[in-house]
């Protein structure tokens, strides 16, 4: 096995991948920005490079350095995580080229699946059904926009260097077009350094169904089921859970087929995530494959009790998977919260800051992924995402139940959070039916929004320990007077940004 | 001291004092008596007839609060507040038509007005980076840009001034 | 279901009884001495009674004080926790008598099993062998002398009124009796209100067994099998796990059905746990019982799938047990480390202050059912317990490896803690063998607590981190000389704390 | 500035100076460069050749400390130290044999001894109850009790001087 490895990323992702290391007796490296000094990831880690400034161009991109820290650590592999370089087919295939394993599929999976215009393109040979849409990029805006028009809006239009909801955006008639377009370019150059963006038709009452596979070198690929990622914001997960309660095992069996035909029509190797749309009729199309981790795959070890970054890792030293299709069955269910630091009343507004005081859930169940500590500084340089909450139980009820336990159990202070914003979601009516669709959010939204602080109790309450909070800073301050002013002129701007 | 809460959609009026820990609040229909101690600079545990709460003050502002973590947006204004507005100045309203300011911290990418222009409510100010993502700006008011107080390609902190409307 | 339910504890406990009741939609009532008004199961609940001084004596163990709470707040039952009030005869039949529910066996069980000596003249009754040793609690101490000579040394004395480890001595020699016998009367006096002790039988390299049962108001009595108890020091458990690798099917079995007959045979309900000796030839004895869950009753819950608590509130509500004997089955194995606010190097002396940075581990298949919060005072009030770490896996090696990642990930600064001392049993080639017994911190001891940082790299590192802490608090202080001085002179009379 | 560390087995002379947060310690046979920076009052991320730890000190004794959770006991003697052992007083020696203090907060239940007893090492001085336990305390050194700091049924913090022997 490898001895030691690189992990290119930061956050929780990177703390996910080193426990995995470290419980298979392999030494890992951390790589970290000036503003990451003193982060999860560093302390963690075994050994940890500077590796530049904060923003991630010159840090977390630069993957000339990477590749140095990996030669100078003498690190065997890297492991991407997701986002940065983790579907950059250069920095893959440079990897191999000096020598050291890239822990992920190979560069010609990665250029095939990573631009998803390739991608149905490749799609389009096989029997998997796909999206109607644009089959290139964008290059002359109204020739892409009659293709919009035939398809009919509302459409997509998507970034084709990367994923996650950034550079996406939703057009709702022909004069918003080129606007959007404009946007979505500019968020897609500046999150995945490739601003090129293409058209989709945008689906009924659709359901986003992802199924993650495994694929080794020996030849084998399997599925381990699905995740059902409908409950978006901005064109982003919140919350994930497996089983999905809108699919049957029979079309659980069809779509998991679908998903081993598509890796393998790429050839594919590691560990991947083949996303469908399902429409109201349980037809489904192929969306994307995502050629890394997911953000949402602890989901699926849970219920599955395989540890995907440890197959990942045996995958890329040349060892087969652990286990055969016949070997996949699920137990219980797993829901999964993406906690950010946003304020969800304030149209998801990321949130920076310290975090002055911290309680992270936890108990029977209860897994949090994140890279956080009391008194640690959220800063605006990278993914708002602190870390993921995934619960898991018996059965769906029960998860549920846990993860209102645990979301309530939850405090970060010093920062907004969606850590309520998640609260009203799971206590939703439509949410604990599954009876939902990606219209979720949208179609709820005002009542999601709603569920704020109400009783009159309530509003005195906290009124009384506004109050007791200020006598508390006036009592600290060494000039009173002047303590009081500044609390009260605060009042004021603050109430300004919350109208504003 | 006389104080007038608003919040969500309750306006209420009250007399809080504070001696120590023990605050009581009396309004007309209310009688409340409770307990609060610091537990982090800005969190609190309350008890309010024997009821647990956690209530948390945003450090960068006052009037942002949380209650067991459920957020809320609490106006609390004393005597001098109150005789002003009586006075027909609402120090409020005075000030939203003014300044609009970074909400959050983050690059300034694009700033559509210069001097001069006329902007409608809901019009778009400016577009500003953070945390990867572009969030765009809209004018609260109606007026015209008097003053514009960074530049594109500025990275600004919380609270920075971007823009003066009149 | 009830809709309100007491917790008549503190701690990591109260937590985790809270976590299960909210999980049901149970409403939490907290009790609180004045040292843990801000502790975590004070924020954890729904509603707080402050009811005493920090002294437990006047606080958690004032029972008519917290008979009064749970009347005035309206709980329909109280859950005890372990230790306090939670094998205490009369608070049972008391709160009992009040109409309220107490969730534990009825009172003639505790009776019975909670005095060890009565519990042995039952257990004589049944075909469960028990330890040879006195019946009857210690009144003459020349008697109890002789019994202990006829018996042959070593012999333990042990408390009659409660367990864990407190009020228990062992005994080398006839002339060390009279003092052990002593300090183990004022101990258990101090712990439980009752100074009675006993003297029993000690075995040849004897592991330490116990079996999880539990029994409802319908006549059902389960076991769901064992959990390994073998490494103590000072007579207190530090690591469990389940299953134990030192027994077979056959003898779990066996032992098993014993459980079950002890269960039995005191007409009990609710969970409790039958505690075994097994020496080396797997001759196995009934050592006791203890009414009410036990501070390792997780790794019960993480290889069944089965939350105890959730059982014991259904069975005390008047419900059928949710599972039958032949449904138990365990999946993977799992092991708990206790975390005690404790300096392992200087004979586990309790450690008190401020929790000044706290990383809590987490991840897949990692549990901490813990109390504590970055910034919180650790008293010296009460029980050193800071929380338990679960780590669970699909087998024991995983578990194992698990284990180590999760302690060398934990970290609590600003008091001294068991969890290097864990790392030093898990990583032990004995433990990791699975070959060890009771013996095991006695016959390691000395390698136990070698593992101290001990490279010349390590040891200049450190020195380094010292001057610079100091310097950084020189320049930290408005009077720099005197700074200086106080921290010299530090060093010094530390000093002389580690050597004395 | 010359210093000489003891700690476990090792005796190590060596050279530290501190630049902000670059640290350069020198001995005859290692020339380390390390830069430290604190993450929380009294806990330290360290890199010493891009190899990443944590110190912890220990708040109430300066020489307790501990490297990725691992204990050490350190004995950092400068330039002082050195000089005034040479001179034949030893410090730590000096005060090792006076004050006997309690090591940990609790409940001082039982003292064996009055003043003017004679005390062999290891004999029993007195018991601290403290989380629970009774902790029975011997003495480090053989002599005479001279003074005796606190009655049974005291509360003591750390630290506190329990017995003088000399």
């Amino acid at each position: 096995m490898f001895k030691k490895i690189l992990i290119a990323n930061r956050g929780e992702i990177a703390l996910r991948v080193m426990r995995t290391c470290r419980e298979m007796g392999i030494e890992v490296v951390a790589v970290f920005s000036e503003a990451d000094r003193t982060a999860p990831h560093v302390l963690f880690a075994d050994e940890a490079y500077h590796i530049g400034p904060a923003p991630s161009t010159e840090s977390y991109l630069n993957y000339a350095k990477i590749l140095e820290v990996a030669r100078e650590s003498g690190a065997e592999a890297i492991h991407p995580g997701y986002g940065f370089l983790s579907e950059n087919t250069d920095f893959a295939s440079d990897v191999s080229k000096a020598g050291i394993v890239f822990i992920g599929p190979p560069a010609s999976a990665i250029k095939i699946m990573g631009d998803k215009t390739m991608a149905r393109q490749t799609m389009l040979k096989t029997q998997v059904p796909v999206v109607p849409g644009t089959e290139e990029p964008i290059a002359d805006i109204s020739k892409a926009q009659k293709v919009a028009e035939e398809i009919g809006f509302p459409v997509l239009i998507k970034a084709a260097g990367g994923g996650g909801g950034k550079g996406m955006r939703i057009v709702n008639s022909s004069d918003e077009f080129e606007d959007a377009v404009g946007k979505a370019e500019r968020e897609s150059q500046s999150a995945f350094g490739d601003g090129r963006v293409y058209v989709e038709k945008y689906l009924e009452e659709p359901h986003h169904i992802e199924f993650q596979i495994l694929a080794d070198t020996h030849g084998n690929t399997i599925h381990l089921n699905e995740r059902e990622c409908s409950i978006q914001r901005r064109y982003q997960k919140v919350i994930e859970e497996s089983p999905s309660p809108f699919i049957d095992d029979s079309l659980r069996s069809k779509m998991g087929q679908a998903a081993v035909e598509t890796a393998e029509s790429c050839k594919y190797v590691g560990a991947g995530t083949v996303e469908f749309l399902v429409d109201k009729h349980r037809n489904f199309y192929f969306l994307e494959m995502n050629t890394r981790l997911q953000v949402e795959h602890p989901v699926t070890e849970m219920v599955t009790g395989i540890d995907l970054v440890a197959e990942q890792i045996r995958i890329a030293f040349g060892q087969p998977l652990s286990v055969k299709q016949s070997d996949i069955n699920t137990t219980g269910h797993a829901i999964e919260c993406r906690i950010y630091a946003e304020d969800a009343s304030n149209d998801f507004a990321p949130s920076t800051g310290e975090i002055v005081m911290l309680q992270i859930p936890d108990g029977a169940g209860t897994r949090f992924d994140g890279a956080i500590r009391q008194g640690i500084e959220i800063t605006p340089y990278y993914d708002p995402m602190l870390g993921k909450l995934i619960c898991w139980a018996k059965d769906r009820d029960s998860a549920l139940n846990r993860s209102e336990r645990a979301l309530r159990e939850f405090y970060i202070g010093g920062i907004e959070t969606t850590i309520q914003f998640c609260r009203s979601v799971v206590k939703h009516p439509i949410f604990r039916e599954g009876t939902y669709d990606t219209h979720f959010y949208t179609n709820f939204r005002d009542e999601l929004h709603a569920d704020l602080a109400d009783s009159t109790d309530e509003v005195l309450l906290v009124a009384g320990g506004s109050l007791f909070h200020h006598q508390n800073q006036i009592k600290h301050s060494s000039n009173s007077s002047d303590s009081t002013k500044k609390t009260r002129s605060n009042w004021v701007s603050a109430q300004l940004g919350r109208n504003a | 001291m006389k104080f007038e809460i608003n919040a969500n959609k309750h306006s209420i009026e009250a007399n809080i004092t504070i001696d120590s820990n023990e605050l009581v609040i009396k309004t007309s229909e209310n009688d409340l008596r409770f307990e609060a101690i610091q537990v982090q600079p800005g969190v609190y545990s309350v008890l309010m007839n024997n009821r647990s709460f956690v209530v948390g003050v945003c450090p960068s502002e006052a009037n942002r609060l949380n209650v067991n973590g459920t957020p809320i947006n609490l106006e609390l204004l004393d005597a001098v507040h109150l005789h002003l507005r009586e006075l027909g100045w609402d120090a409020l309203k005075e000030v939203k038509a003014g300044l609009i300011s970074a909400q959050i911290p983050g690059l300034v990418t694009k700033i559509f007005h210069a001097p001069g222009d006329e902007v409608k409510e809901g019009d778009p100010l400016f577009l500003i980076e953070a945390m990867k993502m572009e969030n765009e700006i809209k004018s609260p008011v109606a007026g015209t840009v008097k003053k514009i107080g960074v530049a594109e390609g500025q990275t600004v902190e919380k609270g920075t001034n971007i823009i003066e409307i009149v």
